[in-house]
């Protein structure tokens, strides 16, 4: 069946494009997790409940706070004040559709999948900050990218999504049609 | 070793003996030497030649403000041009010579130029090669005279083939930034470190100490030696975790939000490097002074030095520059270079006293003596009571300038001081950014310690100094009187450019008084070495000449970089590859398997014709037409631009974002629509499906995707706040595939085998989601090509999948040109080639797509402006050339007649112009004035010089039934 | 290069901004606004030698349209609100 | 004129050791009135004021500059001349600016080193082509020399620039205007001031304006200025970079934004680029001095602004583009960098004539464009200010376009092909 031909086709990111970094970084390329960007008024109550009963993810409010489920892995990473992303890593979980169901008419908030919009990555390595900031005028530093937070970030042009699950690993996100540049970009480094 | 090189002492590593070439002569120095004092050590006198009148020049200083060691260094791509001499730390096999002199820098041809340098005073190019014509030659200047000046202008040669080097950016942020690791710099950055701030220290020298590098005479700091303290501070400085300390390392500017841009070379290797830029709370600018040359009749022989240069000569170095010196300075520091010159066993025949000065210097490449007279009543010296000394250096020093460079290029002011005999900071510039030490006008070692120490207020108590201490007392401008006009074409301002006090003077004769229009006049300061010898000089020049004093007069505008920084360092890592980049569909792997040839859409790469082996481009689009006029086609159309439209209120905003309304849409339905900005022009056009009462699915033009998101955002965010809508790109979500073709169904049957495809089930401008070839699809029926048509989106990663399905069943690959020729036989247009921002819907012929029901949309106000309803403007038609074979050029001018009389007026031009293989003929769209008015007539369309005949015709050239939809 | 105090994000870098212009721009009732109302709507802009109105957008952060104050002599920056805010 | 430059008279001079020079202008004392007043010592005000004393007879005519003549936009440009623009009204003034910049050296008695090396248009995309040749083939029509080369016609004429397929951009073609090239700004800006002071002109520096004066009817009355006040019936304002301060103290508003625009020169280099080559998908415009100095281009910082200082983010964005298409640029050095300030036009063109102020008319919105225009931009001025109406030449570029809508777009498309 056609459905199992490879998750990417050669023009993106596959496992073979994992490997060391010039500069000796760990550049690991991830299967992308499902995620819904999902939009809303921050004010709304109903969105909170409807958060809590379907994903069980209570909502940050701040940009770069993400919000883990107990149970899953799966997180919310604020992405504006009216904005919230869902990562879910078990594409075949029962939250996905319940949070879709909840929200499908449109009512409340606006819910949409951009699962495939993102070639996500990895990169990790004690000077991984330092190796980053090559490529980004954002402020890496611990202070101003805390462990845990994620962000939207400028890398050269592309214009990515950026989590720090570690002290020295970063999780990176870019448009999927950038990915060839985009690791280029992080392989010199 | 032979040449000057001193039996001992100096910061170089005599063991480690390094060989290079100097204009092919093959010398020797130490790990540790630069260029300069390498040569100089070799006995190399003169250096090069000067750019206007190619006078022998030696080495005026041993540092960064040397304006006459101009090297071409190594050959190639290795090439770099202009580099300094007094810069370049001596490498292994380094291949440099002088950038001006032919065919040597010691004997110049262009050294006639110096026989009567007279006529080529200040500006005299702009005094003649006027006259349009000279006998014989037409447009002189151009053909002539411009070339040979051109010819011998120029300095360096520019490398050739592609840079070998790679260049990095780099990004931090500290408390504190230190520029300079002298001891106020060092002091400042200990300071700061000391109260727990993380601290950036750049130091431009291969060594830290500053001043301390290259003197003797300083006093003791906390008790060592001034270079043991540096060196001992620079270590515990680099050892701080909280510490950046870089050498060899130039802050070259300093731009709004306390930015500092920073040149790193490595110290080993003389040119790949790293621009930091960095963001500080504070910093501090400890660049240090520059020694100013005295201007004197015959400041420029080779043998007339700094009197720095000779004391770092003989203790950085350990090379003797001369045996026989004459000491002249303007101030009352000479301490240092007498026991200098003492401790190299160099002379000092004579020593140009208060009341005294220098009148002349004698020698070819070399000084050999020194005219010394007294000053008389007038202040001028008496020529005839001059006397002659035998000298082969003369060391000289008009005082000390503040390097106040980077203060000054972000916005900081400075004020002539009295007491110090120079130019300080006067304020301005941006807030937490301070000078200190010599910079800060602070020239004894004592106060520069304290001042940067202090200048990060707070913190352990600074470094203490104990035994005399020496600073420039009493140093007056560095002008020295000359008694006559001739002499004053001897006395050089500026070295590189050669421009003399004779020079300045007459730029104040002819009246160009501001210090702007001097410098410009005379290029005084204009040189690479960017005026740091000439600026004061030049100055003072003027000031003396009109009568003013230099205060009111000023120094002209500095700018950046402080020093030159190579193109490739700016441009950083984005090349090559990483220029700009490339966005990529998921098919692409199969259109280069399909010998696709792509273009450029955005950043996008699209696939615009597949020639089988052999075929050319011609036959391969016709070929592509007729499999979807005939057969069933696929186009890739991932790139367009997709977004997400959804929300309570999402109808009533596209309602106001369309021309047409969108609020009457079913659910289920497509429909097409074009955006106006609120001048009543054309923006962009796609087509809005409806996928539920609050849910749209929008596409852009694959290249305005981003602007048009953006553009709504504003409108949502600024304009209707009170909308309940959000907007999320999905472009990268779906990917997708334009079935098109009479046997389009018959594909997608194959694909779809459960959906039915029916006009009643499925109908034109309708969506549907299915399941095609196995992946989950949202299938929009709508058509570009007039053709029967899909468009089967399915997630992103899907799409090769997609593609090769849709091949599989039949379907023969068509490109964006096919694509193109097809919708111009439609007469659909396209947003770039049938508009241009000059363009309304109105005269595209789509008013039937302004809805006159619904209320306001963007861009319908501007609609009813005088000029947009004005008969006359240009209307979308087609074109038939009158030879069927002719296929028109795109952006041929269309025109009343076959033999146009420039300026002959243009009815239009030609937007899009293909062959047709349905119609056998070339067609055309075009743009004309009253066009709709002309169907019929005859008219030329002209390019380069061709005019074809054309007939105006309705822009819909095939099935204006529109019959073929449902075929 | 500009730093601009994201109300959301925090100092960012300019180039992580789309610039979009004077802010105090209005935009007449369309169906009430004479001719010349309309073309001072769409063309004419506050162009002030100081204190500036102005819109940016935080393309590569939070996609919110900003209105920020900044002195086009110093390029001081002062007040930093989300559009959406000023605007209702 | 007497006092003429000429190779002679620099031999002459030189035998004299150059001290039979004159000023080549007066620095006169502000009179109380004037019959005109302009407001802007830069290439165009003096140029406005230089045709109205030559061509109009009056002479009687005060240049008013905030600092020193040629300070602003004049000299701080990239020299670049040129006329192959798209549109009739915008090549009809172009392309007599460039007839006027053929005869100025003989005209002004000055060399204003006029180069006319050829300017290239590149082509990178298929969207870059079609609009290169109908920029072309609108100027044959009207008269202005264009051709168009492909890109191995580009290679030949500039064999510097890389036209390999693989480059990010490839070059796919060219527009050139042979007649187009650089002048030296300075000599044009001294030169116009040398002859306009030469036929009565008072060129009147360091006097920055403080207010415009208007009569009881409204009238433009004068100026008050930091050197005092002066009165004239008529007036204009030709100052780039402040034309929206300067209209607000008239009392009107301006289609103007004022952006930062950088420039950059590169240390000397013998002669390597014998052409002006603009590009603007790669972003880069170049061309070598007459000293060896590469003189570049960079885009418009994104924000308005006063200070003359733009951003290192755009410099650098510039040189990657520089390098892309001159690979061999890369190891030589900039050496100075800096920035006008630009207005800027909703259409990408100048507004010359008439002000909602009677007796006092406009010059301004130039954008990047405003040097090759300096004489014809004085020239259309002039004739407007000495006639009370507007030339041909510069009628569509009125103030009221903007409320008919009548604008000249000079921005080429305005999207990008599907």
């Amino acid at each position: 069946m056609l459905r199992s031909a490879r998750p990417w086709s050669a023009f993106g990111p596959s496992a073979a494009a994992s490997g060391r970094t010039a500069s000796g970084l760990i550049l690991t390329v991830l299967e992308a997790p499902r995620a819904f960007l999902l939009q809303g008024d921050p004010d709304d109550h109903r969105l909170a409940e409807i958060l809590w009963r379907t994903i069980g993810i209570r909502r940050g409010l701040a940009m770069g706070e993400v919000q883990r489920s107990e149970t899953d892995g799966s997180r919310l990473a604020t992405m504006a004040p009216d904005a919230w992303l869902y990562l879910q890593p078990n594409p075949a979980s029962p939250r996905i559709a319940a949070l879709t169901d909840a929200l499908a008419d449109a009512s409340i908030a606006a819910l949409i999948e951009q699962t495939e919009a993102r070639s996500w990555m990895s990169l990790a390595g004690a000077h991984v900050e330092r190796a980053l900031a090559g490529l980004t005028s954002r402020p890496l530093t611990p202070a101003r990218f805390p462990v845990g937070a994620g962000y939207a970030i400028a890398l050269g042009p592309v214009h990515c999504l950026a989590e720090r699950p570690g002290m020295t690993l970063f999780r990176i996100a870019c448009p999927t049609s950038y990915a060839p540049y985009a690791l280029a970009m992080l392989r010199r480094i | 070793m032979t040449g000057s090189r001193l039996p001992a002492g100096g910061l170089i590593d005599r063991t480690k003996p390094i060989s290079f070439t100097f204009e092919g002569r093959a010398l020797t120095g130490y790990a540790g030497d630069s260029v300069a004092s390498a040569l100089l050590a070799n006995d190399v006198r003169i250096v090069g030649r000067s750019f206007k009148r190619h006078r022998p020049r030696g080495l005026l200083s041993l540092g960064m403000e040397e304006p006459n060691a101009i090297l071409n260094v190594g050959t190639g791509a290795h090439a770099a041009p202009n580099r300094f001499a007094t810069e370049l730390p001596l490498a292994q096999g380094l291949a440099v010579s002088p950038t001006r002199g032919w065919p040597s820098s010691r004997f110049d041809l262009g050294g006639v130029l110096d026989l009567w340098p007279t006529p080529l005073a200040a500006g005299f190019y702009y005094k003649t090669f006027i006259g349009p014509r000279l006998p014989g030659v037409r447009d002189a200047w151009n053909r002539l005279w411009e070339p040979l000046l051109r010819s011998l202008a120029g300095q360096g040669r520019a490398p050739e083939g592609v840079d070998p080097d790679a260049y990095d950016h780099a990004h931090i942020e500290v408390d504190v930034a230190v520029v300079g690791a002298g001891l106020a710099g060092l002091a400042a950055a200990e300071a700061a470190l000391g109260r727990g701030a993380r601290v950036a220290l750049f130091e431009r020298d291969i060594r830290p100490g500053g001043r301390a590098l290259g003197r003797d005479g300083d006093p003791r700091i906390d008790d060592a030696a001034p270079l043991a303290w540096a060196e001992g501070a620079w270590a515990r400085i680099a050892d701080n975790p909280r510490a950046t300390a870089k050498l060899r390392t130039t802050a070259f500017g300093l731009y709004d939000g306390r930015q500092l841009a920073v040149y790193e070379l490595p110290v080993d290797g003389p040119y790949a490097g790293r621009i930091w830029h960095v963001r500080a709370k504070e910093i501090v600018i400890a660049a240090g002074a520059l020694e100013r040359p005295m201007t004197f009749p015959g400041n420029d022989r080779p043998g007339v030095m700094l009197a720095s240069a000779v004391e770092a000569a003989i203790r950085r170095y350990g090379v003797r520059p001369g045996g026989q010196a004459v000491v002249f300075l303007n101030h009352g520091d000479g301490a240092g270079l007498r026991q200098a010159l003492n401790a190299a066993d160099i002379e000092i025949v004579a020593e140009v006293g208060p009341d005294e000065t220098v009148t002349g210097t004698q020698g070819f490449g070399r000084l050999q003596s020194v005219d010394i007279a007294p000053l008389g009543p007038d202040g001028l010296p008496r020529m005839d009571a001059r006397r002659r000394v035998p000298a082969d250096l003369l060391a000289t020093s008009g005082g000390w300038s503040p390097a106040l460079a980077l203060h000054l290029i972000q916005g900081g002011r400075q004020a002539w001081s009295e007491a110090d005999g120079c130019f300080i900071a006067a304020g301005g510039g941006q807030d937490g950014v301070r000078l200190a030490g010599a910079a800060n006008a602070r020239f004894s070692a004592a106060a520069a310690l304290a001042d940067g120490h202090g200048s990060t207020a707070g913190g352990a108590p600074g470094p203490k100094t104990t035994g005399g201490d020496a600073a420039p007392s009493g140093q007056g401008l560095p002008l020295a009187p000359i008694a006559a006009e001739r002499l004053k074409r001897q006395a050089f301002i500026d070295f590189q450019h050669d421009v003399t006090v004779a020079d300045i003077g007459l730029a104040a004769r002819e009246g160009f008084h501001a210090i702007e229009h001097a410098k410009r006049y005379t290029t005084a300061g204009m040189g690479t070495d960017q005026g740091r010898t000439a600026q004061l000089a030049t100055a003072a020049a003027l000031a003396a000449a009109t009568g003013r004093e230099i205060g009111d007069i000023g120094l002209s505008g500095l700018r950046p970089p402080v020093t030159p920084v190579p193109f490739g360092a700016l441009g950083g890592w984005r090349r090559g590859a990483l220029f700009a980049p490339v966005r990529q569909t998921p098919m692409h792997r199969r259109h280069e398997a399909l010998g696709a040839v792509f273009e450029d859409v955005g950043d996008w790469k699209r696939a615009r014709y597949y020639a089988a082996p052999g075929e050319a481009m011609a036959p391969a689009v016709a070929r592509e037409c007729r499999a979807v006029r005939t057969a069933v086609g696929a186009l890739d159309v991932s790139t367009l631009g997709k977004i997400a439209v959804a929300g309570p209120d999402a109808a009533a905003f596209l309602n106001r974002v369309y021309t047409n309304r969108m609020d009457t849409l079913a659910v289920g339905a497509c429909r097409y629509g074009v955006m106006l900005k609120d001048d009543g022009m054309v923006f962009d056009d796609g087509v809005v499906a409806r996928l539920g009462p609050n849910r749209f699915h929008v596409t852009t033009t694959s290249g305005g995707a981003a602007a048009v998101l953006n553009w709504l955002e504003d409108w949502r965010q600024t304009e209707w706040p009170d909308l309940k809508v959000w907007l999320a790109s999905v472009t990268e979500q779906w990917a997708g595939v334009a079935v098109a073709g009479p046997n389009a169904a018959r594909t997608l049957a194959a694909l779809a085998p459960e959906l039915d495809l029916s006009d009643t089930a499925f109908p034109h401008l309708t969506w549907r989601d299915a399941t095609a070839a196995g992946l989950s699809a949202r299938i929009f029926r709508v058509s570009f090509s007039g053709e029967r048509g899909y468009e089967i989106n399915v997630p992103w990663r899907h799409g090769e999948a997609l593609w090769d399905a849709v091949l599989a069943a039949g379907a023969i690959p068509y490109g964006t040109e096919a694509m193109h020729v097809l919708r111009a036989e439609k007469g659909f247009i396209v947003v770039g080639h049938e508009t241009d921002g000059t363009v309304t819907p109105v005269d595209l012929g789509l008013s039937w797509l302004i809805s006159a029901k619904k209320g306001d949309f963007i861009g319908k106000r501007a609609l009813a402006r005088p000029a947009l309803t004005a008969p006359g403007r240009k209307q979308l038609v087609g074109l038939e050339p009158e030879d069927a074979s002719v296929v028109l050029d795109e952006g041929a001018q269309i025109i009343a007649t076959a033999t146009p009389r420039p300026p002959e007026p243009m009815l239009g031009h030609v937007a899009s112009s293909y062959w047709s293989s349905a119609l056998n003929r070339g067609f055309a769209l075009a743009l004309v004035k009253d066009g709709r008015a002309r169907h019929g007539e005859r008219l030329f369309a002209w390019s380069l010089g061709v005019a074809h005949a054309v007939r105006v015709r309705d822009p819909v050239f095939y099935d204006p039934k529109g019959a073929r939809l449902h075929a | 290069m500009l730093l601009i105090p994201c109300p959301h994000c925090g100092v960012r870098p300019e180039t992580e901004f789309v610039y979009g212009g004077d802010a105090t721009v209005r935009r007449p009732d369309p169906k009430t606004a004479s001719l010349d109302a309309w073309a001072a709507y769409i063309y004419e802009r506050d162009n002030p030698k100081g204190p500036h109105t102005e819109l940016w957008l935080h393309a590569s952060g939070c996609h919110s349209w900003l209105v920020v104050e900044r002195d086009t002599v110093t390029h001081a920056i002062g007040q930093v609100r989300q559009a959406r805010d000023a605007a209702s | 004129m007497q006092d003429r430059f000429s190779a002679g008279r620099i031999l002459r001079e030189a035998l004299g050791g150059n001290a039979g020079w004159r000023p080549w202008r007066r620095n006169p004392e502000p009179k109380p009135r004037y019959d005109v007043i302009i407001v802007g010592g830069g290439g165009h005000g003096l140029a406005t004021a230089y045709y109205l004393a030559k061509l109009h007879g009056i002479a009687n005519v005060a240049v008013i500059e905030k600092g020193w003549i040629g300070g602003g936009n004049a000299g701080r440009n990239t020299t670049i001349v040129r006329s192959n623009y798209l549109w009739d009204e915008s090549a009809a003034i172009y392309e007599h600016g460039l007839k006027l910049w053929e005869g100025l050296s003989a005209d002004l008695n000055i060399n204003v080193m006029f180069s006319q090396r050829g300017v290239l248009n590149l082509a990178h995309t298929l969207h870059d082509v079609r609009e290169g040749m109908r920029r072309v083939n609108a100027n044959q029509l009207n008269g202005v020399d264009a051709e168009w080369l492909d890109a191995p016609g580009v290679k030949a004429f500039c064999p510097l620039i890389d036209i390999s397929a693989d480059a990010r951009w490839p070059v796919l073609g060219a527009t050139l205007q042979r007649r187009g090239g650089t002048a030296r700004h300075d000599a044009v800006v001294w030169g116009y001031a040398r002859a306009a002071d030469r036929l009565g002109v008072d060129i009147i520096e360091n006097a920055e304006v403080t207010a415009i004066l208007r009569d009881g009817q409204g009238r433009f009355d004068g100026v008050e200025t930091t050197r005092g006040t002066i009165k004239a019936r008529t007036g204009a304002l030709v100052a780039a970079g402040h034309s929206s301060i300067l209209a607000a103290m008239a009392g009107f508003r301006l289609p103007i934004e004022s952006h930062p625009l950088q420039a950059l020169v590169s240390e000397p280099l013998k002669r390597l680029l014998d052409c002006v080559v603009m590009s603007n998908q790669v972003h880069v415009y170049v061309s070598q001095s007459d000293k060896g100095e590469l003189v570049m281009g960079a885009g418009i910082d994104a924000y308005t602004s006063y200070t003359q200082r733009g951003a290192l983010h755009v410099i650098e964005d510039q040189m990657a583009a520089a390098c892309a298409l001159f690979p061999m640029f890369s190891r030589v050095r900039v050496m100075r960098t800096w920035a006008g300030i630009v207005d800027v036009c909703p259409d990408a063109s100048p507004i010359i004539g008439a002000t909602p102020v009677p007796g006092l008319y406009i010059n301004c919105g130039w954008g990047t464009g405003g040097f090759k225009a300096t004489p014809s931009s004085g020239w259309t001025l002039a004739h407007t200010i000495a006639t009370g109406a507007p030339h041909p030449l510069n009628a569509p570029f009125a103030l009221k376009r903007f409320e008919t809508g009548a604008l000249i777009d000079e921005h080429g498309a305005a999207a990008v092909a599907h």
